[in-house]
C-alpha cells in the first residue's frame, strides 16, 4: 500500500522515542565524566615504569638498558643513564634512568616497550584522560609522573602483576642462593686457604678443601645454568 | 510626486543601470532582481497589488533564477571578459538616447489632463472574475502558450545523445 | 508635471536603458535581460495608466499586465533555452562571435 | 473575561497607542506589530532547536542535550553565545558585498511572510487583500537569497548545494502552490484573514476545518510534503547533506552569518507550517466549539508546535532521498496528484452537500492515488541508470 514504509517506520521512531522515557536500560549513553564504562583486565594505554617498595627513586626496577626506547616505533622515549649504580629489583648493582621521558602526545600504545623490556620495569596504565592546556610540555611525561608503584600495578592488571611478581620472586631467590653459593664458595676456599696455610706450609690441595662444602659446590654448578638460562 | 515614488523610481534606475553596466554578468543579474523588486513596488504603489505580487514570483522568483543558471551554465571560468560591449556600442546608446528623447518630448508634451482621482483599487475577487470571464479567452491562450513555451524551451535545451554522437 | 508624466517618464527611462543595453551588450543572456526590461517599462505604462486613467475600477489595465507577464514569462524561458542551445553549438554567448549561420 | 485574554495583545496595543500622538500612530502601529513577531518567532526558534535536539536523540534512544542548564534548557542560549562570539571568517576570492546579503536577504525574506500570517482573532500584521500569493511571492526570493550565498562563497561544494536547492524549491513550489489551490477554490478569497475565518465556523460543535474534507487530507498531505522540501528539511536536505557537500550553501559561512541562515531555515519552516495550518487546520480556531474559550492565538501556536513535532518526528524516521528519486517524486506523483486535487476540490463546490458528496469526492481522491502509486511502482525496473545531463 501507499505510504506503508514510511507508517512503519514513523511507528518504529515513536516506540523509540516514548520507549527511552519508560525503559531506562534504552538509553545506552554513559554520561563520560561522571560515568564511565567498566575497564576490562587487559585495558591499556599509555607505559608506566613501576617501582617496588615505597621510594620511587630507590625501588625503580628500569636499569636503564635503553631497549625500550630504541624499539619505540614513534620514538616517544628518551632515556638518559646513570654514571653510578645501584641495585635493582634483584638486588644486582645495576645502572638506572637519571632521565626517563614519555611524550604520550606521540605515544601510539602499541606496548612493543612492554614486550622489549627484559626487566620488567615499564608496564601499560589504563588511565586515558590527561587533559591539559598544554599540549606540549605537559603531555611530557618525566621519570617522577610515570613511576607508580607495583601495588598500582596490581591494583589496575591484577593477574599480570601476580605473574609477573611470582617470575621475579623466583628470580630472587635464585639469585639469592647463588650469592649465598658464591659466599659459602668463598668461605670455604678462604678456610682452606687457612687451613692449608696453617697444616702444610705449601701444596694446595683442593681434595681437602672438597669435602668441606660439598652441598654448596653442587648447587652453585645447579644454579649456574639456571641463571644463565633467566638472563 | 511623493517622495516614495522618489526612492521606488531610484531604486528601478539604479538597478537598471547597473543591470546594464556591470562587467560581471551574476553581479548583472543580482542588479537586476533589485531593479524587478523596485516595479513591483511601484505597482503596489499604485494600487495593483496582485500584479506586484505576481511580478516578485515571476520575475524574481523565476526569470532571475533562470537567467543566473543560464549564466551559470554558458560561463566559463577561463573566459577573458575583455570588452563587455560591443564593438558599435556607440550607435546603440545613441539609439537608446533618441528613444528616450522622442518619448519624453512626447510625454511632457501633453497637457496634464485631469485624471480620475479616486482611489485606484480592484480586488482579487475582481480580477478573477474578469479573468474567468471577459478574458477567458485570452487566458487559456496565455495557458497555452506557457504550456507550449515550456516544452519547447525542455526540448531546445535539451542535449540529445545522438547529437554529440555526431 | 503630473504623478502620470513621472511615471510615463520613468517608464520610458528604463525602456531606454534596456534598449541600450541590449544593444550594446556582447553577452546573450544579458541582451534578453534588457529586453524584459523593455517589457517592464511597458508593463508600468499599463499600470500607470490604468491608475491615473479615467476608469480605475476596470480591470483592463491589470489584466494587460498579467498577460503581459505571462508572455514574458514564456519568452523568457524559450529565450534562455535557445541560447544555451546556441551556447552548445558554438561554445560562446558572445554575440560578436556569434556571426555565422553555417551549423 | 475570555474576549479580554483572546484579545489581550490587541487591548494592550491600542492601550499603547493611546499615548502617542495622531502623526506618529500608523509608524508605532506598524512598530508595535512587527515586534511582537520579531520576538516571538525567533524565540520559538531558539525553543525549536532544543526540541528538535531532545527529539531527535530521543528517538535514536539517546540523552540529547542536558548539560547546559536544567535538561540543557539553557543550550540554545549558550550555542547563541557561541555563534555570536565566533570569527567571521570570509573566504579571500568571495564576493564580499553578496556574500554579505545572502544571510540579510533570507531572513528578511523570512521574517516577510509572518506578515500575513493571521496568528490570532485580529491579530495580523497586513490584512492584504492577495495575502497567500504575498507569502508565494515572499518564498520565491528565498531561492535568490540561496543562490547568492551559494555563489558568492566561491567554494564547489557551496555552489552544488545552492544548485540543489535552487533546483528543488523550484521543483516544489510547482506542487506547494496548486496544493493549496483548493482552498483558495473554497474560501474564493487569497486572504489569509478570511480564509480562517471561513473554517472557524462550527456544525455540530465541529469545525469547518477544510482538512476535513477528501480534498482537504490530499492537500495537506500534498503541501507538507512540499512544505518539507522547500524548507529543505529531511527527508530532502539534500542541498545540506552532511555526509555529501557538508552544508551545502553556506558552508563558507561562520559565526553570526552562519546562525542567521539557520534562524531563516527554521523561519521559513515555521512560516510554511503557519500557512498550512491557515489554509487547511484552522488557524487560529479551536478544534471544537466548546474549546474556544481557550484564547485563539494559543491555538495557533499548540497547532504550529505540533506541526514542528511532525517535522522532527519526520526528521529521525526517513533517509535522505536521492536527487533524482526527488525530482521524479516531484514531478510524477506530487503535481499530478495536486492536479487531481483541484478536479476533485471543483467537484466538490457543485455538489449538494451531504455524505454522498463526501464519499463521491473521497473515492475521487483515493483511485488515483492508488491507480498512480500502483503505476510508478510497476514502472520500477533495477537497470543501469543513464544520466542525460550529466557528462
Amino acid at each position: 500500500m501507499l505510504g506503508e514504509g514510511i507508517i512503519k517506520g514513523l511507528a518504529e521512531t515513536a516506540r523509540n522515542f516514548f520507549g527511552s522515557y519508560v525503559r531506562k536500560e534504552r538509553l545506552t549513553t554513559v554520561q563520560y565524566p561522571e560515568q564511565r564504562l567498566p575497564q576490562i583486565e587487559a585495558t591499556r594505554n599509555f607505559p608506566f615504569l613501576v617501582f617496588d617498595g615505597t621510594d620511587p627513586d630507590a625501588g625503580l626496577r628500569c636499569v636503564s638498558c635503553q631497549i625500550c626506547e630504541k624499539e619505540c616505533p614513534p620514538k616517544c622515549i628518551f632515556i638518559e643513564k646513570s654514571k653510578d649504580k645501584k641495585p635493582d629489583a634483584v638486588g644486582k648493582p645495576q645502572f638506572y634512568p637519571t632521565v626517563f621521558n614519555i611524550d604520550v602526545s606521540v605515544c601510539m600504545s602499541c606496548q612493543i616497550c612492554v614486550e622489549v623490556c627484559p626487566f620488567e620495569a615499564i608496564k601499560m596504565d589504563v588511565q586515558y584522560d590527561y587533559p591539559t592546556e598544554d599540549r606540549f610540555s605537559a603531555l611530557l611525561f618525566d621519570k617522577h609522573e610515570l613511576s607508580k608503584s607495583n601495588e598500582y600495578y596490581h591494583q589496575i592488571h591484577p593477574t599480570e602483576a601476580a605473574a609477573v611478581d611470582a617470575a621475579l620472586a623466583a628470580e630472587r631467590e635464585a639469585a639469592a642462593a647463588k650469592a649465598a653459593t658464591a659466599a659459602a664458595a668463598a668461605a670455604a676456599k678462604a678456610a682452606a686457604a687457612t687451613a692449608v696455610t696453617s697444616t702444610q706450609s705449601n701444596g694446595a690441595t683442593p681434595a681437602a678443601a672438597k669435602p668441606a662444602t660439598p652441598g654448596a659446590a653442587a648447587d652453585t654448578s645447579e644454579a649456574q645454568p639456571a641463571g644463565g638460562e633467566k638472563r | 510626486m511623493t517622495l516614495t515614488f522618489l526612492i521606488i523610481a531610484f531604486l528601478i534606475v539604479a538597478g537598471t543601470a547597473a543591470a546594464m553596466g556591470f562587467r560581471n554578468p551574476i553581479h548583472c543579474v543580482l542588479a537586476l532582481t533589485v531593479s524587478f523588486a523596485g516595479i513591483a513596488a511601484l505597482y503596489l504603489e499604485l494600487g495593483a497589488q496582485f500584479v506586484g505580487f505576481t511580478q516578485i514570483m515571476v520575475y524574481v522568483g523565476a526569470v532571475a533564477i533562470l537567467a543566473v543558471f543560464a549564466i551559470m551554465m554558458t560561463h566559463r571560468p577561463g573566459d577573458p571578459e575583455t570588452r563587455i560591449f560591443s564593438r558599435n556600442a556607440f550607435v546603440g546608446v545613441f539609439t537608446a538616447a533618441a528613444v528616450f528623447a522622442v518619448i519624453g518630448w512626447a510625454i511632457l508634451k501633453q497637457p496634464a489632463t485631469s485624471a480620475a482621482t479616486q482611489p485606484a483599487s480592484v480586488s482579487v475577487q475582481q480580477i478573477g472574475a474578469s479573468l474567468m470571464h471577459d478574458y477567458v479567452l485570452p487566458l487559456e491562450i496565455v495557458g497555452l502558450l506557457l504550456t507550449a513555451a515550456l516544452i519547447g524551451a525542455v526540448v531546445i535545451a535539451m542535449d540529445r545523445k545522438e547529437d554529440n554522437a555526431k | 508635471m503630473t504623478p502620470l508624466q513621472a511615471c510615463l517618464l520613468l517608464s520610458a527611462l528604463l525602456f531606454a536603458i534596456g534598449l541600450a543595453g541590449a544593444l550594446t551588450r556582447r553577452n546573450a543572456i544579458l541582451v534578453l535581460i534588457g529586453i524584459e526590461l523593455m517589457l517592464n517599462a511597458a508593463n508600468i505604462n499599463f499600470i500607470a495608466f490604468w491608475h491615473y486613467g479615467p476608469q480605475p475600477s476596470q480591470t483592463t489595465g491589470i489584466m494587460f499586465a498579467i498577460f503581459s507577464i505571462g508572455v514574458a514569462a514564456a519568452e523568457a524561458a524559450v529565450g534562455l533555452a535557445i541560447i544555451l542551445a546556441a551556447y552548445r553549438h558554438s561554445r560562446t554567448t558572445d554575440l560578436d562571435k556569434m556571426n555565422s549561420l553555417k551549423g | 473575561m475570555i474576549q479580554t485574554l483572546d484579545q489581550v495583545f490587541v487591548i494592550a496595543k491600542h492601550w499603547l497607542m493611546g499615548y502617542v500622538p495622531s502623526p506618529l500612530q500608523p509608524l508605532t502601529s506598524a512598530v508595535l506589530s512587527i515586534i511582537p513577531i520579531l520576538i516571538a518567532f525567533p524565540l520559538l526558534f531558539a525553543i525549536t532547536t532544543w526540541l528538535e535536539r531532545k527529539g531527535l536523540g530521543r528517538i535514536q534512544n539517546r540523552l540529547g542535550p542536558n548539560r547546559a542548564g536544567f535538561n540543557g534548557l539553557m543550550q540554545p542560549i549558550a550555542d547563541a553565545i557561541k555563534s555570536l562570539t565566533k570569527e567571521d571568517v570570509v573566504p579571500l576570492t568571495a564576493d564580499h558585498i553578496v556574500h554579505f546579503l545572502a544571510p540579510l536577504l533570507l531572513v528578511v525574506a523570512a521574517f516577510l511572510a509572518y506578515s500575513v500570517l493571521p496568528v490570532g482573532r485580529n491579530m495580523v500584521l497586513a490584512n492584504l487583500n492577495s495575502g497567500v500569493l504575498f507569502f508565494f511571492a515572499v518564498g520565491s526570493v528565498v531561492e535568490l537569497a540561496v543562490f547568492m550565498a551559494g555563489w558568492s562563497s566561491r567554494s564547489k561544494y557551496s555552489l552544488l548545494g545552492a544548485m540543489r536547492a535552487i533546483a528543488q524549491m523550484i521543483s516544489y513550489e510547482v506542487p506547494l502552490v496548486l496544493a493549496s489551490v483548493v482552498v483558495i477554490m473554497q474560501a474564493g478569497s487569497l486572504s489569509t484573514v478570511e480564509i480562517v475565518e471561513q473554517q472557524a465556523q462550527y456544525t455540530h460543535g465541529l469545525p469547518h476545518w477544510y482538512i476535513f474534507t477528501p480534498w482537504g487530507i490530499l492537500g495537506f498531505i500534498l503541501f507538507m510534503i512540499a512544505a518539507t522540501a522547500e524548507s529543505n528539511r529531511s527527508p530532502f536536505d539534500l542541498p545540506e547533506g552532511e555526509s555529501e557537500i557538508i552544508a551545502g550553501y553556506y558552508i563558507e559561512y561562520s559565526g553570526f552569518k552562519f546562525a542567521l541562515f539557520f534562524l531563516g531555515e527554521y523561519l521559513g519552516m515555521f512560516a510554511t507550517s503557519g500557512i498550512a495550518i491557515t489554509l487547511f487546520l484552522g488557524g487560529w480556531s479551536a478544534p471544537l466549539a466548546a474549546l474556544t474559550v481557550v484564547p485563539s492565538w494559543i491555538w495557533f501556536f499548540a497547532k504550529l508546535l505540533a506541526l514542528i513535532f511532525a517535522f522532527i518526528w519526520i526528521r529521525g524516521t526517513l533517509p535522505r532521498l536521492r536527487m533524482d528519486q526527488l525530482m521524479n517524486f516531484a514531478w510524477e506523483f506530487i503535481l499530478p496528484m495536486a492536479l487531481i486535487n483541484m478536479f476533485v476540490a471543483g467537484v466538490w463546490r457543485f455538489m449538494a452537500p451531504g455524505i454522498v458528496r463526501w464519499l463521491v469526492c473521497a473515492a475521487l481522491v483515493l483511485a488515483p492515488c492508488v491507480v498512480l502509486a500502483a503505476l510508478l511502482k510497476r514502472k520500477k525496473k533495477l537497470q543501469l541508470r543513464t544520466y542525460s545531463f550529466a557528462e
